[in-house]
């Protein structure tokens, strides 16, 4: 029994490598193509609408598939597999986060880009100080929302064959052809997923010093 | 199909004795063949089996878990250099790879529950019946399309665990698969289920390659031949089997 | 020097003309007040003057630099976007509304621009801020954060926010009319006191007497255009025109 | 090929029947939660906080494994495999429904609470007339975000030998040794997501008519 | 009839006491202005009468019928949700921020709660939806959404929106200090008709002219208590109490 949940605990490794990993490029990444999608160009804003479409429309299993198997194949190159899922899981929630900070962005009133402006400051610097701050506090339950469902969704880097919480578990499942086992990935899903909502109550109530 | 003469530009065997190991592409949750065992680490008859092939090519095996949906890619696109794991020997795989000679024969067997009525074919008529989804077990059973047709419905699942647990729960009422791993399955839950006399045929197991590397797939027929000759594939068969039932060609 | 040199603005909303050929020019040190009814341009005029609109016709110079030519039918020419900005720092602006920082304390608003437009130090800019918050009355507040304020309040912090960047002109749209009647005062203090320091100003406003008092000189708009342009008594006292009659009746 | 795209399509029948089902109950019972959450009594709140925490927590791949399997088990009923496929996702969804709805609630002033109260009306009518018609047009990004990823989610059935657009696939792609398939799979997400983004960017713009 | 009768209401926010033993007793009829600072307990007097805020302290009687009774360290007495919604129904109440309901238009605004409180069947409640917007002065308005109307559109609609359940009393809360300045004489205008049909009124309001034109009661409230109740003559011209006389000058 012990061994057994070592044993999954094991795939957490993955679970926490691949979250923490996604997180660190695709808000970021998620807050430019925003950014993009709201004040680019006509074919910024193309481009960035199909790639919205395209990754947000297509199963994350899929795409992982494709980054793993189809671009080594196209372009001729090996890919290793840890780096395969990352960028799949990158691309992937950056399209996600991309909608959601753009609606952030847009609820911001109008008055504090023309104050910016008015002190002089550049289009940047009234981005990076005044509006992305303030739009990150609104957007924190999607952005809750979606960070829960990435840590479920990083099992799905079993279709590329990388050991995680899930595959552990189903492989004891089917060893020991004991579908209890399941219940201790749902224990360990709940441990991960608990802190998440604690960080950000916590996160939301310290931001309501303002407003 | 099988290994035949070496083509001049196939270097496959040279490439894997210069490398010094090959690649062991497996589906790490089939148990006996490949399975984690209680200390964490893969075992199983393919993978003894595997070992002792390389001991005697002077090489090692490097065994590498997949995704049973993407065994066609992993080899294709190089990230592993053999698929052996209970690989069942069809002719659309033959189309695709090239295959060692059997090493082991698998029936398609039906399990049922201990107190069913069940026993032929014939009596699936209008009955609930399920299969792994991908397995050679959904493709014997689709050989026969009058009997398909009989069923009451044809369920694919994920896994055998969960066609299993059907069983057991009562919302299905046969489960077709492979003897080798049914049988396996049953000690894990004794006096549950039982297998029908009648069966859905009988089927080989071999070792997939890629396409091109033929002279490295004539490698392993050699040391397959050379192991039964001198009884290695015999006490590998009986450490998982308890018996000899290592595939022994005719000639 | 004229601060500010408007020739033949033209500036369209649709198929709205909110400013039909406009000219004015402001020289430095004087101070003066635009009234004139609701939707007569009033606004549009300042926001053109800080770049927060961009005019189709006519030109403005700024500091007695041409910043924007228009010529009918042809894309605005405007300086460059860096140049620009440096002229807008020197322009400061309060806006009815206030648009404080809400994520930002008093202090921060007021530093802000400070450390990133003019890349004061942060020491300096923080004198600075308390230095301006206490000309504004509100030496106790600088921990505050904008929600936590009055209106009256949040107004004078919009004014020394402004004023941090040291500007040459000061804007003021309306910046007593979001206010309930007993804030006002507080407000219009510190635009006197401004006024008596000699900076230069024009000042929106519905507020007759505080116009009357502080402008040496008034402007009355009415339909895109500037219909009079004098001193505060030959405007609040003789309106010539019977337009800018009837609309100080009704104001008074 | 033809008799391929055939094979898959059959699939789209569980998709969407999946996705009308769970759309239909979800939505409502989604509204019902957040009600409950925002006004209800310490223990309304505090089963629907445990309930939501649950249901978000966990993959919602194991929750399908757990109605199928586990209640019959533990109620020595029998369940059928659609049904318990509805219950799943119908349970799971709903909790991502009351987050979502709750936040959208707590988004109308508290002026249009106050007005309602002063004209007369009840609660239930404040609710139903007042705020939650607002309160949709606030959170139709989100809501989308959930719809597209529910039409992805169908698959999971699959864990109870439901076929569908994805299994079909799968099927497919391991008999013909033919990963292309997975393109053909893709491309039917995509008019499938196609729809549904369409479908919100015009409610959006429908429901732009006030402010 | 008492139209209100408020015994000894005490009200906290926190440890603040926004009502202090306020007693008032209004009579049918009556036009009563209620005037003081910022703070002073006004809005909260207004919204207990509606209850809008629960009171910790006396009682209250609306049409001379018990509707609350709070006692010292008690849970305040309500009558049941129900009996409430249909006193609260024969009280108009227009706040300052408007609250129009966004998603429907100016006529649905004003057949709500017809509709649904009243159950009117749906042509009468348009009938009375119509008439009413005559009244206000926006005939051609009954299509508009409320993000299409100025400031004062928005309060007239309001207004309407009250009358529309044919209340006996009408509470205003500052109904203009959202107004710019142009706007507000409109309000005032449905707000004086409504004085002449001797409408029961309660308006707190900061302008002094009005209150003393329209009002035949004027009450003085500071720190949560009512400081002067009388004709407004007796307020305006001889305002006794030295706090009053101060807070009169600066308004006016
Ligand atoms: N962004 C805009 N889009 C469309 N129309 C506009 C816009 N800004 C202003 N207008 C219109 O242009 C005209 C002039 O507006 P402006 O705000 O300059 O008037 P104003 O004199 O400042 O009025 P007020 O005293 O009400 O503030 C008005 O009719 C107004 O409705
Ligand atoms: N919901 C609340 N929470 C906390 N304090 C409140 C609340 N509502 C009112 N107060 C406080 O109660 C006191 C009385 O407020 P009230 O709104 O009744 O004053 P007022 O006379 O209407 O003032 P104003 O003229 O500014 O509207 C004030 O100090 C106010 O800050
Ligand atoms: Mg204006
Ligand atoms: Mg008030």
């Amino acid at each position: 029994m012990e061994s057994i949940i070592f044993y999954i605990l094991a795939g957490a490794n993955t679970t926490l490598r691949i979250f923490f990993v996604t997180l660190i490029f695709a808000i970021p990444l998620g807050i430019l193509f925003a950014i993009g999608k709201i004040a680019g160009g006509k074919i910024i804003k193309g481009i960035l609408d199909i790639y919205t479409w395209l990754l947000r429309g297509t199963p994350l299993m899929l795409q992982i598939f494709f980054v793993f198997y189809g671009i080594p194949q196209l372009l001729g190159i090996k890919l290793d597999r840890d780096l395969a899922a990352y960028i799949a899981f990158i691309i992937n929630y950056t399209a996600y986060f991309t909608e959601i900070f753009r609606a952030g962005i847009l609820s911001i009133e109008k008055g504090q880009f023309e104050a910016s402006k008015a002190l002089g400051m550049s289009y940047p610097q009234t981005m990076r100080r005044i509006v992305i701050p303030q739009a990150i506090k609104r957007v924190l339950p999607p952005v809750g929302n979606e960070f829960i469902t990435l840590i479920k969704d990083t099992s799905l880097v079993m279709v590329i064959a990388i050991p995680d919480i899930m595959r552990n578990t189903k492989e004891i499942v089917s060893r020991e052809a004991s579908p209890e086992t399941f219940i201790i990935a749902a224990v360990i899903y709940l441990i991960l997923t608990y802190g998440i909502v604690f960080l950000f109550s916590k996160t939301e109530k310290r931001l309501s010093y303002y407003d | 199909g099988t290994a035949k003469e070496p083509v001049a530009e196939d270097t496959s065997l040279a490439d894997i004795q210069a490398k010094g190991v090959f690649i062991l592409g497996l589906d790490d949750a089939f148990p006996p063949m490949g399975f984690r065992g209680e200390s964490g680490e893969i075992e199983g008859f393919d993978i003894d089996l595997a070992n002792e092939v390389a001991k005697r090519m002077g090489v090692k095996v490097q065994l590498q878990p997949i995704d049973w949906t993407a065994k066609e890619m992993e080899i294709n696109n190089k990230n592993i250099d053999v698929i052996w794991s209970g690989l069942t020997i069809t002719p659309e795989r033959e189309a695709a790879l090239t295959f060692s000679q059997p090493y082991l024969g698998n029936k398609q067997v039906i399990v049922v529950l201990e107190a069913s009525t069940i026993d032929e074919k014939s009596d699936l008529a209008g009955k609930k019946v399920g299969v792994q989804l991908d397995s050679s077990g959904q493709a014997a059973v689709e050989k026969e399309t009058a009997i398909l047709d009989s069923f009451g419905e044809f369920l694919k699942f994920d896994t055998y665990t969960t066609a299993l647990l059907d069983l057991k729960n009562g919302t299905i009422d046969a489960v077709v698969g492979d003897e080798i791993l049914i049988k396996y399955m049953m000690t894990k839950d004794p006096g549950t289920f039982k297998v029908a006399s009648d069966n859905f045929g009988d089927e080989l197991y071999g070792v997939g390659f890629r396409k091109a590397d033929i002279s490295f797939a004539a490698e392993v027929n050699k040391q397959f031949n050379a192991m039964i000759a001198d009884g290695k594939a015999a006490e590998i068969s009986t450490k998982w089997f308890g018996e000899d039932i290592f595939y022994k060609p005719a000639n | 020097m004229k601060v500010v040199n408007l020739k033949n603005i033209e500036k369209s909303f649709g198929t709205l003309k909110a400013l039909n050929g406009v000219d004015l020019v402001i020289n430095k040190g004087e101070i003066v007040s635009i009234i004139g009814p609701s939707g007569s341009g009033k606004s549009t005029l300042l926001r053109c003057i800080n770049h927060l609109e961009i005019i189709e016709q006519g030109t403005i110079d700024i500091f007695e630099m041409p910043i924007a030519n228009a010529k009918e039918g042809e894309k605005t020419k405007y300086i460059s976007e860096k140049e620009l900005r440096k002229i807008i720092q020197r322009i400061g602006m309060v806006f009815q509304g206030f648009n404080l920082f809400p994520h930002k304390s008093v202090l921060e608003n007021i530093m802000e621009a400070q450390l990133t437009v003019k890349k004061t130090p942060p020491a300096e800019a923080k004198a600075i801020a308390l230095e301006l918050l206490h000309k504004v009355g509100l030496d106790d507040k600088e921990k505050a954060y904008p929600s936590q304020l009055s209106g009256g309040q949040k107004q004078r912090v919009a004014i020394a926010r402004a004023l941090a960047m040291q500007p040459e002109i000061m804007l003021f749209d309306e910046p007593t009319s979001a206010l309930d009647p007993e804030l006002v005062g507080e407000v219009l203090q510190v635009i006197k006191k401004l006024a008596q320091e000699h900076m230069t100003m024009i000042v929106v406003t519905h507020e007759m007497a505080f116009a009357r008092e502080i402008s040496n000189r008034v402007i009355f708009m009415d339909e895109g255009k500037i219909m009079m342009d004098g001193k505060p008594d030959d405007i609040f006292v003789n309106p010539t025109h019977p337009r800018i009659k009837t609309f100080i009746e009704r104001m008074i």
